[in-house]
């Protein structure tokens, strides 16, 4: 309050000035005043101008890019060094590695996939309510009346398909190329890990529109569970332990004995939060311990039979 | 923002205009109404029209005239006198042909329109029948009923095509002015409380019909030239029956058709 | 031959991906064995000529003097990435663009589906569900697949071929891998989409799903062919025949891993940790097969029957 | 470093063309994504663009047409007289209003001045009194009241212009209240001055009005003006989602997003919009009043006709012919399904034919005698229920009965007064408890001895086998009575000979063993006048093949000679009802003489003796049939009788004799198979009395899944072959149930049991739907489309049609009309003829004369309590009974159907609601006749020109043998004053067609006249002569009435008059129709 009022009575006293000495100075000074301001404003103006025909020079750019984009060795190297999104990569690789024969990208396909599944289902959770009855009512104000609805829940559903087949490939290809061996083994654990997870993604969001297909799906797979020995009800030595449809496993993974509203909304929150969560992380710890481990495993120099060292015990 | 990007966009906004400007509505104008006239008749060349007559004889045995017992209303048994009174449907003239006849063209005279005579047809009543008995009008012609009965009647057409009515008609009313709108084969009128009394009423399109009288004889004039069927209906002894004849006039020509019926069985 | 029906089998939306990985996997097998080959081409120079191992660079990819060793990520990999990240929005968009995401009715606990078929890459263990009990084939045999993957580093001790396409120098992993992967997982969940019809009944390809099929299943045991009716002495009998099974396939896994001098040597640097685990997943892994013929071709449910499992 | 060689391949190979194409692909898939979002997804905006061009292009050529209807109606010499009327009375007002405008105009232009400067005033005005309120020192509301005064006094300086025409503007000063006194006068003045230039033209707007609808009210389609209208709406027409939004019942309904025409107020059919497939959907709706009931804003398209109202991306999607979209667009033919799921309680659906023959044909063609459906057949189930609520009353009775006992001992017992009184008044409380259960059960009772009266079984009961049937024709008939009896509703069963022998033992064996008393022979020729004159074509048939003439509702009588004693045939026809050994329901058997002799009971077994001799309980002591006794005379009866055995073709001793009929290992077989088909639901069948129905129940077997249904080895075919259906089922599981048998292989006894209802054209020809008849066609079509609209409602409860009050009444009353086939003899609505309106000998003038009464407005015609007192006995009398209680006159006649309070209560409701007849009915206070108008009613009924009483009957022999109408005694007991006023002025608006004739009475003054010459006494009357004659017929009593006739004397009867030639007449009302009478029945 205190500065809005001296800030008023700043002004005030500005705007008294002209009163009091306006009568010695006269207008035609004024103007004057006025128009060498103006001057100074253009030519500074002029000056920025100027400037903007160097967009890369300017604070903005600057603060953004920190590096230059030009074809020299070091910018090549910060470009990917300095930029978040790029940095896990390393700056310079063996040359054979760019090599797709060798790679198949299945890995970098994964990831991608793993994105545009996450832009779509932040997308599809807009218009989605994880209650029974509901459910299968928001498919299909999806799919008849959002705007590119129809084609939201295409593209989530067939890159979900798409990312179990590259992943599966992508196992494929790391074993193939025996690139799980020292020092890569735990990022092969993770990566099972990974695979895992890919394929809960995939079933839990089965469920979710509420029909037929999900259901008996979830309703298959989830009797296995009931089968679990020691934790299911209806596994080995399930009933000798006491277990009920109402206390095993399956009413846990379920919420219910049955696949119902709380099936829903468990199917839900694994499918859009927990797993999610669990993916990044280990897709973090992944890509991580690939840079760590010594980048990704070849095209490596092929080892002879006759080169093979003994082994060193512990 | 260079001059290239000014451009570009200059482009689109007056492509945008142009658009704008294109689509806007054609002018709707509408045809001036046409005039519908009321139904003309079509012309008839008098010159050259023709003419179909003929005789409708009886065939087999005569019904046995069947006495009507009008006994139920004393005024009617009074206005024959103590006569008796037979059923019109069994008349048979002397000469073996047929009164009552009701003969008419039945198609061929579809290409021509005609419009309704303004003279009414009378239906009377009297001494508790109908007179005539079997009479034809044209479609929206006005059929008139009068009464010279000193007792009430009812006149109740029980028609299948057209619309039905039951009017009351006391002793000096007024007459009863009614119309048809469409044609129909024969349209029985009878009175609800003087149950033997029965006409026939025979509404058609075209004026080419005729009723046979005391001679059996009918004529219809005024034909244009052309291939006609004739037919012939009657009811006599009690079930109505129809006969058809086709018939090919020539201009100015005059034709013979001749019926004959059976009682029916 | 059905061929209406074939074709709505296979052009069912949700069967996309498996006929893509029909064509997927055997394309990348041949690629990855067209390389392996010309790799063992390769080594098979080197062997016999110690002097050129010295001097060349070991790869089939070419190299010349003066060519750089590594290259710049920016933009030599990541122009391909580039690449491949349109490719495959433009597959996604086109797939999404053409084929519907399927959405059935309401669910309705009231109506089966027939088939209930679980999503498409659980059908090979679906599919186990005709050969073990369930706990078996969806809790046992999952756990037992995701550690054994996990455990292949550990007990894989042969240090040739890593980091490039082998077959001469890795070939008992990669036979056993392509097994598991391919015939175990792979043609399990082919079968499971496009032979098994309703009731989970065996439908050639062609023939007609027709759910009122009706075909000969006897309840019959490995036990009972012996007239073995006691529940002791079929729990006795089983213990013995698993026995006997765990004996020949550890002493044949054993006969195969010591065949070759070079099996030998890799077999010496195994830990005897490393062999237990090994030969308990392959003895395991092989019980697959063996029961699924047996199953098929003699039509025997149980070996083993407990009051409590069956095995 | 070395010189390069070779350019390295990795470095210096480019991509950019790749990338390049990558890029311009993933544009053209983003730019196809786009085009099916706007256009791909979007086929409807084609439909809309389409159907607007197409719409205006026909409005533009209607326009002219309804221009030359509305210049033909205003060329009409009413328009023209009405316009000058108009423009005549305008030009009479034009002055004083024009006045009445410049005086407004002078009020307000001094208004607007004095406004100028109140305004202001006001302004400070209202911020002083807002300071003054505000403040809170006294002194100083004083100094701001003090201010405002000062202010207030003024003055204010007003131009005010000229108040009068032509007078002087003036200015005045004013304080402000003056000022504001001024503007509320200017106020004032102006409201008066409006009002009155209202009341000018207050008769000039109407007329206005007038001459501004009349071209509307009186053209046919829509006047130009609206025309024009629509074709703006049109100009500026805005493609978008057109939808109906009900989130009350989860209706999205976009259909009219395609079908934009459907509720447009122009009619437009598939010829006016264009030759293509489009055009189809641009019609308008078929049936716009059904969119009246069914306001479209609530219901939408798919509540009624199924399809997916949301899904507008593809024609078959939006019609629901998508795989997994469970409600289908219902099917041209089948379009009314979609009324049953709220209309499941109407058993005549309006607008819906053909459900309503569906729904008609389940009970008739005895489907619910083996399928459960809601509705159908209840009496069977409440019987248990009541029985059930009996045991447990008594039950509780009894329990009170102990407590009573046990509260009176503990009061007698009790230790103080208070607590004894405590006791006793508890006791007595009970004792009152008990008595009302002792009414509520004797209530119960009756109940069961209704619901007894009224459960049916669709055929004959098979007790009477033994006394009714030639037993050599049983076999014959069950092998295949299609083959015997075509129009039979009697389904073939498909018995193998052995089976067929069984059945048939077990039949003959398991009926009663009676002898019937002998009847000598009667008059067929009597006989023959009987059944065709008495009634009973409204049901039955005679003739076969094209010959056939008669009702369909009950058998064809033909061959009834060669099955049907001729003793038994003379008792059933005497009275259809009457049992040979009553039934009781508790013990489970038929009683005989024995068990009433052993109670020292005569054997006599009627409504009023229906209490069993052993236990008390109800008996069923009729024939469960719902053919009713026509009260015919025993002698009647044989001519009938002997009429109908000489239309048999052969004799019944040619068929081959059967011995086996009475071996008993046949009977044990036969009774299985004859449990395992379900007989006993549509046959009393001794000791399979409480038999189940043995079909599905189907209430909802619309929505069962299809999955569900068996459609046996035809899956495939009917896939392929596009019936895998609930259509598809159901034609075919109706034309030939067998069809799913086919190629099973089945053991005896698992085949499907459902009996073939229709009978192929060719039977020799076995074809997956076999071809059928027409008429069985036309069947099928109505069941299946009944039965696809069976099904659980995905629709809130209150959406369905039940409603209270008259709609209840009218939805339970159709279900008795069709019970009892009510519309063989009348008529209730002017849309539906009776079976006799349609027979030959009910063509001629006369013959119609002779039909039964119709019932358009019988509620409005007639007291309830009458009518409920006619129901249930139509002679109206005691001991007559051989005569219609209303219409003697006519040969046909009202039987009795014997109904139950509880049903004759409904149809009395029933027609009190068809004429929206309120219930009670309290009957409007007629005034009574002065002497003067006593006698002038007299003499206009005894006068020559009245002629009332040569039609009505008058209980004269001699005159009533001509009647053709009620005798006016029953008026005050049956009548409606109100109706029989209107009746009398105008009978054909109330029953057109009727013989009663038009023009009796004239207007005149405002009051009905006679039309005719009115006798002398009436010089000088004023009142309503109509309403004169009904205050009389409400009084009309049996000696009045003697008056009556002695005054008319000659006139009503003439001496002549000879009762011999008179009978003949009244039989043969006319020649032409007695020889139509005799060619109806084939020679024979």
């Amino acid at each position: 309050m205190a500065r809005a009022g001296s800030a008023g009575k700043a002004g005030e006293s500005m705007a008294d000035e002209p009163s009091t000495n306006g009568e010695k100075k006269g207008l035609a000074a004024l103007v004057e005043e006025a128009r060498e301001d103006a001057k100074v404003l253009k030519e500074k103006a002029k000056e920025e101008v100027e400037t903007l025909k160097q967009p890369q020079k300017t604070q903005l750019y600057k603060s953004i890019f920190r590096v230059k984009h030009d074809d020299s060795e070091r910018s090549r190297a910060l470009g990917v060094l300095s930029n978040v999104f790029f940095h896990l990569h390393p700056a310079k690789i063996n040359r054979d590695a760019v090599r797709y024969a060798y790679t198949w990208g299945m890995g970098g396909i994964t990831f991608y996939l793993f994105l545009v599944l996450t832009l779509t289902g932040v997308l599809l959770m807009f218009y989605y309510h994880p209650t029974k009855g509901q459910a299968y009512r928001d498919i299909i104000y999806l799919m008849n009346d959002v705007p590119f609805g129809r084609l939201l829940r295409n593209m989530h559903r067939w890159a979900a398909h798409l990312m179990v087949i590259a992943v599966w490939l992508h196992m494929f290809r790391v074993f193939l190329t025996g690139s799980y061996k020292k020092p890569r083994e735990f990022n092969w654990c993770v990566g099972v890990v990974l695979l895992v997870l890919t394929l809960l993604l995939s079933f839990t969001g089965y469920l979710l529109p509420d029909d037929q297909l999900g259901f008996w799906a979830v309703t298959v797979g989830t009797n296995m569970a009931n089968a679990t020995p020691i934790l299911g009800a209806g596994g080995p030595f399930g009933m000798q332990l006491g277990l009920t449809n109402y206390n095993d496993v399956r009413f846990a993974l379920l919420g219910g004995s049955i696949v119902d509203a709380n099936a829903l909304l468990r199917a839900y929150i694994w499918h859009c939060l927990a797993i999610p969560i669990i993916a990044s992380v280990l897709m973090g710890l992944h890509f991580w311990r690939v840079r760590k481990d010594g980048g990704i495993s070849g095209p490596a120099p092929v080892m002879l039979e006759s080169e093979i060292k003994p082994e060193r015990k512990i | 923002m260079n001059k290239r990007h000014l451009l570009a966009l200059a482009f689109v906004v007056s492509l945008a205009l142009f658009l704008i400007a294109c689509s806007k509505k054609e002018e709707t104008t509408e045809q001036p109404a046409e005039t519908t006239t009321a139904v003309q008749p079509t012309p008839i060349d008098q010159s050259t029209v023709g003419e179909v007559t003929g005789k409708v004889s009886f065939d087999g045995t005569k019904p046995k005239p069947h006495q009507i017992m009008m006994d139920q209303d004393p005024a009617c048994v009074k206005a024959h006198g103590g006569k008796p009174v037979y059923a019109e449907d069994d008349e048979v003239n002397g000469n073996g042909t047929l009164p009552n006849v009701f003969v008419y063209v039945k198609s061929g005279a579809e290409n021509y329109t005609f419009a309704a005579p303004s003279d009414p047809v009378v239906l009377d009543q009297k001494g508790c029948m109908y007179d005539p008995h079997v009479l034809g009008v044209m479609v929206d012609q006005t059929l008139k009923v009068v009464s010279s009965d000193p007792t009430t009647h009812n006149i109740h057409p029980m028609p299948k095509d057209n619309r039905e009515w039951n009017m009351s008609q006391p002793p000096g009313a007024a007459p009863i002015e009614q119309k048809f709108a469409r044609p129909e084969i024969m349209i029985p009128v009878k009175c609800n409380q003087h149950p033997w009394m029965r006409a026939y009423v025979g509404v058609v399109k075209n004026p080419f019909f005729s009723v046979t009288g005391s001679d059996g004889t009918f004529s219809i004039k005024g034909l244009p030239p052309g291939t006609y069927t004739v037919e012939a209906w009657t009811a006599v002894g009690g079930t109505p029956q129809t006969q058809d004849q086709t018939v090919t006039i020539g201009p100015k020509e005059s034709k013979t058709v001749d019926f004959s019926f059976k009682a029916a069985s | 031959m059905d061929w209406h029906q074939l074709w709505e089998i296979v052009s069912a939306p949700d069967n996309v991906p498996i006929v893509a990985l029909l064509f997927f996997v055997p394309f990348y097998a041949w690629y990855g064995f067209r390389q392996a080959r010309e790799n063992d081409r390769l080594i098979g120079q080197l062997e016999a000529d110690p002097q050129l191992a010295k001097t060349h660079h070991r790869k089939i990819f070419p190299w010349k003097p003066g060519w750089t060793k590594e290259v710049h990520t920016w933009p030599y990999l990541m122009r391909i990435e580039f690449l491949a990240a349109i490719i495959v929005t433009v597959l996604l968009i086109v797939w999404s663009l053409t084929l519907n995401a399927p959405l059935e009715e309401l669910a309705n606990p009231n109506l089966t589906m027939n088939p209930a078929k679980a999503p498409w890459y659980f059908l090979g263990l679906q599919e186990m569900l005709v050969y073990f009990d369930p706990w078996i084939a969806g809790v046992v045999m999952p756990s037992l697949i995701i550690v054994g993957l996990m455990v292949i580093p550990y007990i894989d001790v042969n240090p040739l071929g890593a980091g490039y396409y082998t077959w001469k120098q890795r070939k008992f992993s990669i036979a056993t891998f392509a097994f598991g992967f391919i015939v175990l997982w792979l043609v399990m969940v082919v079968i499971g989409t496009f032979i098994r019809g309703p009731g989970w009944m065996w439908f050639w390809p062609g023939q007609t799903w027709d759910p009122s099929k009706v075909v000969f299943e006897p309840n019959r045991d490995l036990p009972d062919i012996f007239h073995i009716t006691s529940m002791l002495g079929k729990g006795i009998f089983g213990a013995v025949a698993m026995g006997i099974y765990t004996m020949a396939a550890w002493y044949g896994i054993h006969k195969l891993i010591t065949a070759t001098p070079f099996n030998r040597k890799i077999y010496a640097r195994m830990s005897f940790i490393q062999y237990i685990t090994m030969q308990t997943f392959l003895v395991l892994m092989l019980l697959l097969p063996i029961k699924i013929l047996i199953r098929h071709l003699f039509r025997i449910k149980y070996i083993w029957i407990t009051p409590w499992f069956n095995v | 470093m070395p010189e390069n060689p070779e350019k390295d391949p990795v470095i210096g190979q480019s991509l950019a063309l790749y990338l390049l194409v990558a890029v311009l692909v993933l544009v053209f898939c983003l730019g196809w994504a786009l085009w099916e979002e706007f256009f791909g997804l979007r086929p409807w905006k084609t439909y809309q663009r389409a159907f607007v061009a197409r719409y205006e292009a026909y409005l533009k050529k209607q326009v002219p047409v309804q221009a030359a209807k509305e210049k033909a109606i205003e060329a009409s010499g009413d328009y023209q007289s009405l316009q000058q009327q108009l423009a005549a009375m305008k030009n009479s007002t034009a002055p004083q209003a024009k006045e009445l405008d410049d005086q407004t105009a002078r009020v307000d232009a001094r208004t607007t001045a004095v406004l100028n400067v109140l305004t202001t005033a006001r302004a400070y005005v209202g911020s002083r009194v807002y300071e003054i309120e505000h403040t809170s020192s006294q002194s100083g509301k004083a100094s701001i009241q003090k201010d405002l005064d000062r202010y207030k006094a003024g003055p204010f300086v007003l131009d005010l212009p000229p108040a009068e025409a032509g007078g002087k503007s003036e200015r005045i000063s004013v304080n402000f209240d003056q000022l504001q006194d001024e503007f509320n006068i200017l106020q004032q003045e102006k409201g008066k001055l409006l009002l009155q230039k209202a009341a000018l033209l207050r008769p000039v707007s109407e007329l206005q009005a007038k001459v501004d609808s009349y071209v509307k009210d009186h053209i046919d389609g829509l006047t130009v003006e609206s025309l024009r209208g629509i074709r703006k709406k049109y100009e500026d027409y805005d493609v978008k989602i057109q939808q109906v939004n009900n989130p009350d019942a989860g209706i999205v309904d976009r259909c009219e997003s395609c079908h934009v025409g459907i509720r447009e107020p122009v009619e437009l059919t598939r010829k006016n919009m264009g030759k293509d497939a489009m055009a189809g959907a641009f019609t308008s709706h078929p049936d716009m009043e059904l969119l009246h009931i069914h306001d479209p804003e609530k219901f939408g398209c798919t509540p009624c006709h199924n399809g997916n109202g949301m899904d507008i991306a593809r024609v078959e999607k939006a019609h629901g012919h998508d795989e997994h979209w469970l409600w289908p667009l219902f099917p041209k033919e089948n379009v009314e399904a979609g009324c049953q799921q709220c209309h499941a309680r109407d058993m005549m659906v309006d607008h819906a034919p053909v459900l309503s023959q569906g729904k008609d044909l389940f009970m008739w063609r005895g489907c619910m005698g083996c399928h459960q459906y809601k509705g159908y057949n209840a009496e069977p189930e409440e019987l248990v229920s009541t029985e059930r609520s009996i045991e447990q009353l008594e039950k509780d009775r009894a329990t009170d009965q102990l407590d009573v006992q046990k509260s009176i001992q503990a009061g007698d017992q009790a230790p103080d007064n208070e607590t004894a009184q405590k006791l006793y008044l508890k006791a007595n409380e009970l004792q009152v408890t008990i008595s009302k259960i002792s009414l509520q059960i004797d209530e119960l009772d009756r109940r069961t001895k209704y619901l007894m009266m009224d459960a049916k079984k669709v055929g004959p009961d098979l007790k009477e086998v033994a006394v009714k049937i030639h037993s050599d024709w049983i076999p014959v008939w069950l092998d295949n009575p299609h083959a015997w009896r075509p129009t039979t509703r009697m389904p073939r069963f498909r018995f193998d000979e052995d089976e067929l022998q069984a059945v048939s033992a077990f039949i003959w064996q398991d009926a009663i063993k009676a002898a019937l008393p002998q009847q000598p022979p009667g008059d067929p020729v009597k006989g023959r006048q009987s059944f065709e004159t008495r009634g009973c074509m409204g049901c039955h048939s005679v003739g076969e093949g094209a010959n056939r003439v008669g009702g369909w509702f009950a058998a064809n009588l033909t061959r009834v000679g060669e099955k049907d004693n001729y003793d038994y045939l003379v008792r059933w026809i005497h009275n259809p009802r009457e049992r040979t050994e009553p039934y009781c329901p508790y013990e489970k058997r038929d009683l005989t003489a024995d068990d009433y002799k052993k109670h020292g009971l005569p054997f006599v077994f009627d409504h009023e003796h229906s209490k069993c001799p052993n236990d008390g309980h109800e008996l069923q002591v009729e024939q469960m049939t719902v053919m009713p006794n026509l009260r015919l005379s025993i002698q009647e009866a044989r001519d009938i009788a002997s009429y109908l055995e000489t239309l048999k073709e052969k004799d019944p001793s040619s068929y081959p004799a059967v011995p086996y009929l009475n071996d008993p290992k046949l009977k044990e077989k036969g009774e299985l198979i004859v449990r395992s088909y379900g007989c006993a639901g549509c046959h009393e069948i001794a000791g399979l009395e409480s038999e189940k129905g043995i079909g599905t129940e189907l209430t909802v077997e619309g929505s069962k899944p299809l999955e569900q249904m068996d459609f046996a080895l035809f899956v495939r075919e009917a896939e392929e072959e596009g019936w895998y259906n609930h259509k598809g089922f159901f034609e075919h599981k109706l034309a030939q149930p067998e069809i799913f048998d086919k190629g099973m292989v089945k053991a005896e006894g698992e085949e499907l049991k459902m009996p073939d209802f229709f009978e192929p054209i060719d039977a020799k020809e076995v074809k997956a739907i076999p071809e059928l008849s027409a008429q069985s066609h036309e069947q099928i079509e109505a069941l299946t489309t009944f039965l696809m609209g069976s099904v659980t409602s995905q629709y809130p409860e209150r959406y369905f049609y039940e409603p209270s009050g008259q709609g209840k009444d009218i939805q339970e009353g159709w279900w008795i009309v069709k019970k009892y086939n009510c519309e063989g003899c009348h008529q209730f609505t002017l849309g539906q003829s009776s079976v006799l309106m349609t027979l030959p000998q009910y063509q001629t003038p006369d013959g119609k004369g002779q039909l039964p009464p119709r019932l358009l407005t019988e509620g409005a015609r007639v007291n309830p309590e009458w009518l409920a007192r006619f129901l249930a006995n139509p002679s109206l009398s005691d001991s007559d009974t051989d005569r219609d209680g209303v219409r003697n006159y006519l040969k046909v006649r009202m039987p009795t159907f014997y109904l139950s309070p509880i049903e004759v209560r409904k149809l009395v409701r029933f027609f009190q609601a068809l004429s929206q007849q309120p219930i009670p009915y309290i009957p409007r206070k007629l005034e009574p006749l002065t002497a003067q108008e006593t006698d002038m009613a007299r003499a206009l009924f005894t006068s020559q020109a009245a002629p009332c009483l040569k039609c009505h009957a008058i209980g004269l022999p001699a005159h009533d043998q001509y009647a053709s109408a009620p005798n006016f005694l029953l008026a005050a007991q049956r009548l409606k004053p109100d109706w029989v006023r209107h009746w009398i002025l105008d009978p054909a608006l109330i029953d057109p067609g009727t013989a009663m004739p038009s023009g009796l009475f004239k207007q005149a003054e405002g009051h009905s006249v006679f039309a005719g010459p009115t006798p002398p006494i009436f010089k000088g009357y004023n009142g309503d002569q109509a309403e004169l004659l009904v205050r009389y017929l409400f009084e009309l009593t049996p000696q009045e009435q003697q008056r009556l006739i002695q005054m008319s004397g000659k006139n009503l009867m003439p001496a002549s008059a000879k009762p011999a030639t008179s009978e003949l007449r009244r039989h043969s009302p006319h020649r032409a129709e007695r020889a139509l009478v005799g060619m109806l029945t084939p020679a024979h």
